[in-house]
């Protein structure tokens, strides 16, 4: 209850429907990542939570109190833009000290505060240099340290790594995260990269043009996707579709592709009776790393380009007229235009109807066999 | 790293908004402040504008003058209705002043574009002198112009430095009346904002020519483009906002011309230098019939302003160029997955 | 392109810059020659002195008013200082007036787009008008309000004739300034105020300078308003330099280069010093360097 | 297609900065080579001066044996595709692929050119705006823009500068597989900037690695990848970064003792979790971090006072503080002598 929520946010901008009826709840102490293309309205949706926007329906709330019309700095909500915002003409000892000053808390308590928010993140020896002089990594920590400084109730990151190079990429993502557990704040953490928002978040909002698609934790979002926009948007490379037509034939339900069949077990296709019709159009959906090249005789298929990353091979097939990417092990050497076997995982596999709406998901437990046909 | 969290979280979550005084709200209504910020420029304004258009659309309906003996808010006792308006429009000096004007206007400004852009693309490259010159090319825009009309006056005496040149260069003696001859005393004004202004323009257009996105001259370079090609399609459609801006911003600033030409020629021979500004003068302080005066500065401000709105239009757009709010940013078009794959599909 | 071509392509643009330059710089180099001249070589009869046999500072003591000689006629009286403190102070309280009202509106506009989309134009209308065309009115008004030929009257129309470049110029030195900044500032706790005053304006100290010095250019050179508005208390030094001329018929050449001179140096220093923003000034921030 | 040969080419710019260093390189007809390194590190500036945007201070550039170091760019027949693109705003699309022919009078009619700039933007998919004006394209267009410009003069050589950096992941991949079937297809010679190693390896037929104006190596992704030559391009070249340890942990993996003064090199992915004690195990190591990225984990370990990662399968996933043994793929594990940084 003590977390923040918004009950049917909207949010236009002339024609543009920036947020359309978002509501969600962010627990109190979560590290909540909001996933979306650039354009779908994750940074509004911060700003409308920290008051820079107020919303044109709907409302937001910060420990069960409403905050809709309340004053930014008065919601002990803070900030931390994509492009840090740091004061260029102060000090980084004075734009960590700028909030105690506005919130008048007595001199000798800002420096105690601000040395252990300096001490925290590593930043000491930076405190009388100015934001010019410092590097990527530093003035990133110096705009967290400046959110943090007032110990607010909770903390919003719009894509907090995305200026930085790769290298400190990684190591940020590590001491965000270490530093998140040992404050216990909320943390909304606003991202464009599914590999920051699987690694670090309890739990994720993906968001499309305005409209919420799915919030759960990671592994859901990876495993059963609300979606077909969802399935793209985390794992890299995406998720291949399979176009497929439902067939039912007593109990059970089956997936029939030119080249192969899926049946479902007994129990899931009674969750898919009234959902999938005979004949009506599908989509099977199958992640490269559960496409998997076999000597044994399997889905007919020829390789179109290999892509060797070192740690793994990406290669494109040519199933039946469509394109289908797999991941597999670098040694295995293929040619292309060669003719190979390939085997969909059952216990991984995805269905969704012609609109891409997710039906069943199998995420580990063997709801499907695929079998040549 | 740090022992404990800084302060317990549910004390953190429970703090609740505090009250503020009326003046604290309303230093932090956006509305407010912004109605605030531009009050005393709004009544700047019409401090400038607003009152004096309205006392001399008054004025401008009677035949007042200073000596008149009654105070100028009881003119009406001398109601012309549109009689001022018909004497000017139906006067040749009026539009003798008008055409002047325009003449001076259209002859300096097409020299200055003309030789600000050559020498602004001759100096484009990068060489040893040119910040040194672009200083020098400094200092006319820089003089007061009141002394630029005196300067030229200096050197456009009989006996002047002008002359002497030019008797020095050419065959025989030349002895040019330049501010005493009818015919060529406009052409001294003209020569004036010329020297003093030409800097500008070279600045403006040097400018822009070093705005110009330098990889997409590589690029045509690279695919075979020569010079004068890379000139007609690529510099001059660049440098058309630029272009416009300069001779918008020139235009405007000599139809005001007065200074110069009052200090080099007091609007004289007879009234040959007598621009719109110093025609409105003279009448006003010479021929003090306020009245007509009046009637032909709002004649003046109308024409302008009629300029002005066709004028305004690229300064603004030039001065808007940052694209700052998010949504503009966050609309842009962006191909999605199915569009890729699809293309995809069609190119194979 | 062989080098040859290429050498003499250089030659020839030396020799258009030189030529140009000469042209450009002759005219400064008389006044600050003449400045120096003793009254025989205004306009000597045996021609002209393209450089002056003895250099006096004569002409520069007749208009500080510690003329040695007073012997020969003098046409009007040349002791400019009074005008030069006049032109000082007229320009300097004009300024300070466009500045504060100026940065205040363009912030406003720039941040909150106050005064709808219009504002802006019609203060850059505003600069558009002849000034002359607006004298009569203003001279009626300043009468009844008793400004003709005060300080007062020359700094207010001097700060609503320059307003129009404040307001553009520190529009586009504020849209320079990320939109975060100022969000970040309110975040942190400040009013809009605090956000403008602790945020914002120190970002733009050097734009508030290069503006500053900017307009005091425009101010000082300013000629038609004040020999419009002002008698003998106020006269600017540009309305004595025109008094000196029309009143020998333009024949006391020294003192009035000497005079001329003085009132060059100051923006002439000046421009150089915001050299950088002077386009972006004379565009009205339209054109950034 | 051409065949470039480079010759101790040297840039010096004023200042005495050395961007490139007596670079010898020869890029094979027909073939798709990568020059990759992190910035800073003089690709580019070679790049230019294969095109003749930029003069080497010494060194000869020869396209299929003829000198061009001192050709003008328009000259040389090079297509080259900018990061940012450099296409002509103010011109539509059509405008922009015509540029070349318009620029060439190559004697073709005007008809002949049209259907030409219809073929390439058909190619590029570009077909539906032609009409439209450059400037307002997304991202993703504005780059087939780039691509198609170069292409319609059929040039000798392709230079590509990190051409793909700017477009989403999505678009990024699919613009990879295009550009290759396009190079393949066509057997066109190409040289193509990143310092995307992802992209280099996936890419390129050859990579020279560059590093500080310098060759580090030059030979096939394979050879790059698992026979580093020295310990920058085994640390550069690799999705996840490789593990650097000092040999002395591990003794036995150094040959005759010399391990004091050896460096062990060990990616990710070719390390094992195992129980402490199991044989198999080289090393004892502390879990300090796990980061699960759906497909697999990336797990940070303490080892000795050193950081390491490695790259597993979801299955058994350690807990922070967990103490566990390393396993280490012999074959798989690189040595480098710490004066030389060269692989022994």
């Amino acid at each position: 209850m003590a977390g923040i929520r918004l009950d049917n946010v909207t949010k236009r901008f002339g024609s543009v429907t920036a947020l359309d009826r978002i509501s969600v709840e962010i627990e109190d102490g979560e590290f909540f990542a909001v996933l979306g293309h650039p354009g779908a309205g994750k940074t509004t949706m911060l700003r409308t939570i920290v008051g820079l926007e107020t919303p044109d329906e709907g409302d937001v709330y910060a420990a069960g109190e409403r905050i809709t019309d309340v004053y930014p700095g008065d919601r002990d909500i803070a900030i931390m833009f994509q492009n840090l915002a740091l004061y260029p003409d102060k000090s980084v000892y004075n734009n960590l000290a700028f909030p105690l000053k506005q919130a008048k808390v007595p001199k000798q308590q800002i420096e105690q505060r601000v040395a252990e928010v300096a001490r925290v993140l590593r930043i000491e020896p930076l405190l009388k240099r100015k934001p010019a002089k410092l590097s990527g990594g530093e003035r990133q920590r110096v705009a967290l340290g400046r959110a943090m400084v007032r110990d607010p109730r909770a903390l919003l990151l719009d894509e907090p790594l995305s200026a930085l190079d790769a290298l400190l990429r990684l190591e940020m993502r590590a001491e965000l995260k270490r530093l998140q557990r040992e404050l216990g704040r909320t943390v909304v953490y606003v991202t464009h990269d599914q590999v920051e928002a699987m690694s670090m978040a309890d739990r994720i909002a993906v968001l499309r043009e305005g409209v919420l698609q799915q919030v759960d934790q990671p592994e859901n979002i990876y495993h059963r996707p609300a979606n077909r926009f969802v399935a793209t948007v985390v794992g890299s490379p995406p998720m291949n579709f399979l176009h497929a037509e439902g067939a039912w034939s007593g109990g059970t339900l089956e997936l029939r592709h030119p080249l192969f069949t899926v049946t479902t077990a007994e129990a899931a296709s009674e969750s898919l009776r009234g959902r999938l019709a005979e004949g009506q159009e599908c989509l099977v959906g199958v992640r490269p790393e559960d496409v998997h090249v076999t000597s044994a005789p399997g889905i007919p298929a020829t390789v179109y380009v290999t892509e060797p990353l070192g740690g793994e091979t990406v290669v494109d097939l040519d199933l039946g007229g469509r394109l289908v990417k797999a991941l597999v092990d670098p040694t295995l050497k293929l040619q292309e235009n060669e003719a190979v076997q390939l085997a969909l995982d059952g216990q991984r596999l995805h269905v969704f109807d012609a609109e891409g709406v997710g039906l069943l998901s199998a995420a580990g437990e063997p709801l499907f066999t695929v079998s040549a046909s | 790293m740090a022992e404990g969290p800084l302060s317990t979280p549910s004390e953190a979550a429970g703090r609740q908004a505090p009250r503020r005084s009326l003046l604290a709200r309303w230093g932090r209504s956006e509305g407010a402040v912004a109605q605030t910020l531009i009050t005393p420029g709004q009544l700047l304004l019409l401090f400038v504008i607003l009152f004096p258009a309205i006392v001399a659309i008054y004025i401008s309906f009677t035949g007042w003058t200073p000596q008149s003996g009654d105070p100028w808010y009881e003119a009406y006792r001398s109601w012309l209705w549109f009689d001022n308006y018909w004497e000017a429009l139906s006067g040749n000096a009026f539009w003798a002043a008008v055409w002047r004007t325009i003449v001076v206007t259209v002859v300096a400004v097409t020299a200055e574009f003309l030789i600000g852009f050559g020498l602004a693309l001759l100096l484009l490259k990068q060489f040893r002198g040119r910040g040194l010159l672009v200083v020098v090319f400094l200092l006319p825009m820089m003089v007061v112009p009141a002394v630029a009309g005196f300067i030229f006056y200096m050197l456009f005496q009989g006996d002047g430095p002008v002359n002497a040149a030019l008797t020095w260069l050419l065959p025989g003696e030349v002895n040019i009346g330049w501010l005493t001859d009818p015919d060529i005393a406009l052409f001294s004004v003209i020569i004036v904002d010329i020297w003093q202004w030409t800097p500008l323009m070279f600045l403006i257009l040097l400018s822009g020519l070093v705005a110009l996105p330098e990889d997409q001259m590589n690029a045509a370079r690279i695919l075979g483009a020569g010079w004068r090609h890379q000139f007609v399609h690529l510099v001059l459609p660049m440098m058309k906002p630029i272009i416009l801006i300069a001779l918008i911003i020139r235009a405007m600033e000599t139809l005001k011309l007065f200074d110069a030409a009052w200090l080099m020629t007091q609007g004289g021979p007879g009234d040959a230098t007598a621009t719109m500004s110093v025609y409105l003068y003279r009448e006003t302080f010479i021929g003090t019939r306020w009245g007509y005066s009046s009637a032909v500065a709002i004649l003046v401000l109308i024409m302008v302003s009629m300029l002005a709105m066709r004028a305004i239009r690229p300064i603004e757009a030039a001065a808007e160029e940052r694209v700052d709010d998010l949504v503009v940013a966050e609309e842009r078009a962006e191909v999605s997955l199915e569009e890729a794959i699809e293309a995809e599909a069609r190119a194979r | 392109m062989s080098d040859r071509l290429g050498w003499l392509r250089g030659i020839g643009k030396a020799l258009i810059v030189t030529v140009v330059g000469v042209v450009f710089l002759f005219p400064l180099y008389w006044i600050v020659t003449m400045a120096f001249k003793p009254q025989e070589e205004w306009q000597p009869i045996d021609g002209v002195h393209w450089v002056p046999d003895d250099w006096t500072l004569e002409n520069f003591k007749k208009i500080f008013g510690r003329a040695t000689d007073t012997g020969f006629f003098e046409a009007a009286p040349t002791d400019a200082t009074n005008a030069i403190v006049n032109s000082i102070v007229a320009a300097t309280g004009g300024t300070i007036l466009a500045m504060l009202v100026g940065t205040l509106t363009a912030y406003g506009i720039a941040r909150y787009k106050a005064g709808g989309g219009f504002l802006p134009f019609q203060i850059l209308q505003l600069r558009m008008f002849p000034p002359v065309a607006i004298v009569i009115p203003l001279l009626i008004m300043y009468a009844y309000l008793e400004l003709v030929d005060t300080y007062w009257g020359l700094i207010l129309i001097y700060g609503a004739v320059t307003f129009p470049f404040v307001v553009w110029l520190m529009r586009s030195f504020f849209q320079e300034v990320p939109r975060e900044i100022a969000e970040a500032a309110i975040v942190d706790g400040c009013s809009q105020w605090g956000a403008l005053f602790k945020a914002v304006l120190p970002q733009v100290r050097g734009g508030l300078a290069a503006t500053a010095l900017f307009v005091f250019i425009l101010n000082w050179s300013d000629f038609l308003l004040a020999l419009v508005l002002t008698s003998e208390q106020v006269e600017t030094a540009p309305v004595f330099l025109n008094g000196l001329q029309s009143a020998g018929a333009g024949q006391e050449y020294g003192p009035q280069a000497a005079l001329g001179l003085v009132l060059i140096i100051p923006p002439a220093i000046l421009g150089l010093a915001i050299q950088r923003y002077l386009v972006r000034g004379l565009t009205f921030g339209a054109v950034k360097r | 297609m051409a065949e470039i040969r480079i010759q101790s080419l040297t840039k010096e710019f004023a200042g005495g900065v050395v961007a490139v260093k007596d670079l010898e390189l020869e890029v094979p007809h027909g073939s798709f080579v990568a020059l990759l390194g992190p910035s800073g590190c003089g690709k580019t500036t070679t790049m230019n001066m294969i095109s003749g945007l930029e003069r080497p201070t010494a060194g000869e550039i020869y396209f299929d044996g003829r000198p061009i170091t001192r050709v003008a760019p328009g000259k040389r027949n090079v297509g080259f595709v900018f990061q940012n693109y450099a296409i002509f705003t103010h011109m539509t699309v059509y405008g922009n692929l015509a540029f070349g022919l318009k620029v060439r009078k190559d004697g073709r009619s005007k008809a002949e050119r049209d259907a030409e700039v219809r073929r390439v933007a058909e190619i590029v998919g570009l077909s539906g705006s032609l009409e439209r004006k450059a400037g307002v394209l997304s991202v993703n267009d504005m780059q087939k823009v780039a691509l198609g410009r170069s292409m319609i003069v059929q040039p000798a050589i392709f230079l590509l500068d990190e051409p793909f950096s700017n477009l989403d992941a999505a678009f990024r991949a699919y613009m990879r597989t295009e550009l290759k079937r396009i190079q393949h297809e066509m057997g066109q010679t190409m040289v193509y900037v990143t310092h995307d190693q992802v992209e280099a390896m996936s890419m390129a037929d050859r990579i020279a690695v560059m590093n500080l104006g310098e060759l580090q190596q030059y030979g096939s992704p394979d050879d790059v990848y698992n026979r580093p030559r020295n310990r920058f391009v085994a640390g550069f070249v690799g999705s996840t970064r490789m593990n650097f340890l000092p040999a002395s942990l591990a003794p036995a993996l150094a040959p005759e003792g010399r391990a004091d003064k050896l460096t062990l090199g060990v990616r990710p992915e070719a390390i094992e979790i195992v129980a402490p004690g199991d044989a198999r195990s080289t090393l004892d190591a502390r879990v300090t971090l796990v980061e699960p990225l759906g497909a697999k984990d990336v797990v940070h370990l303490e080892v000795g006072g050193h950081d390491a990662r490695v790259v597993g399968a979801p299955g058994r996933r350690p807990h922070v503080g967990d103490s566990v043994g390393l396993s280490f793929d012999p074959s798989r594990v690189h040595l480098f002598n710490d004066e030389t940084d060269l692989a022994v």
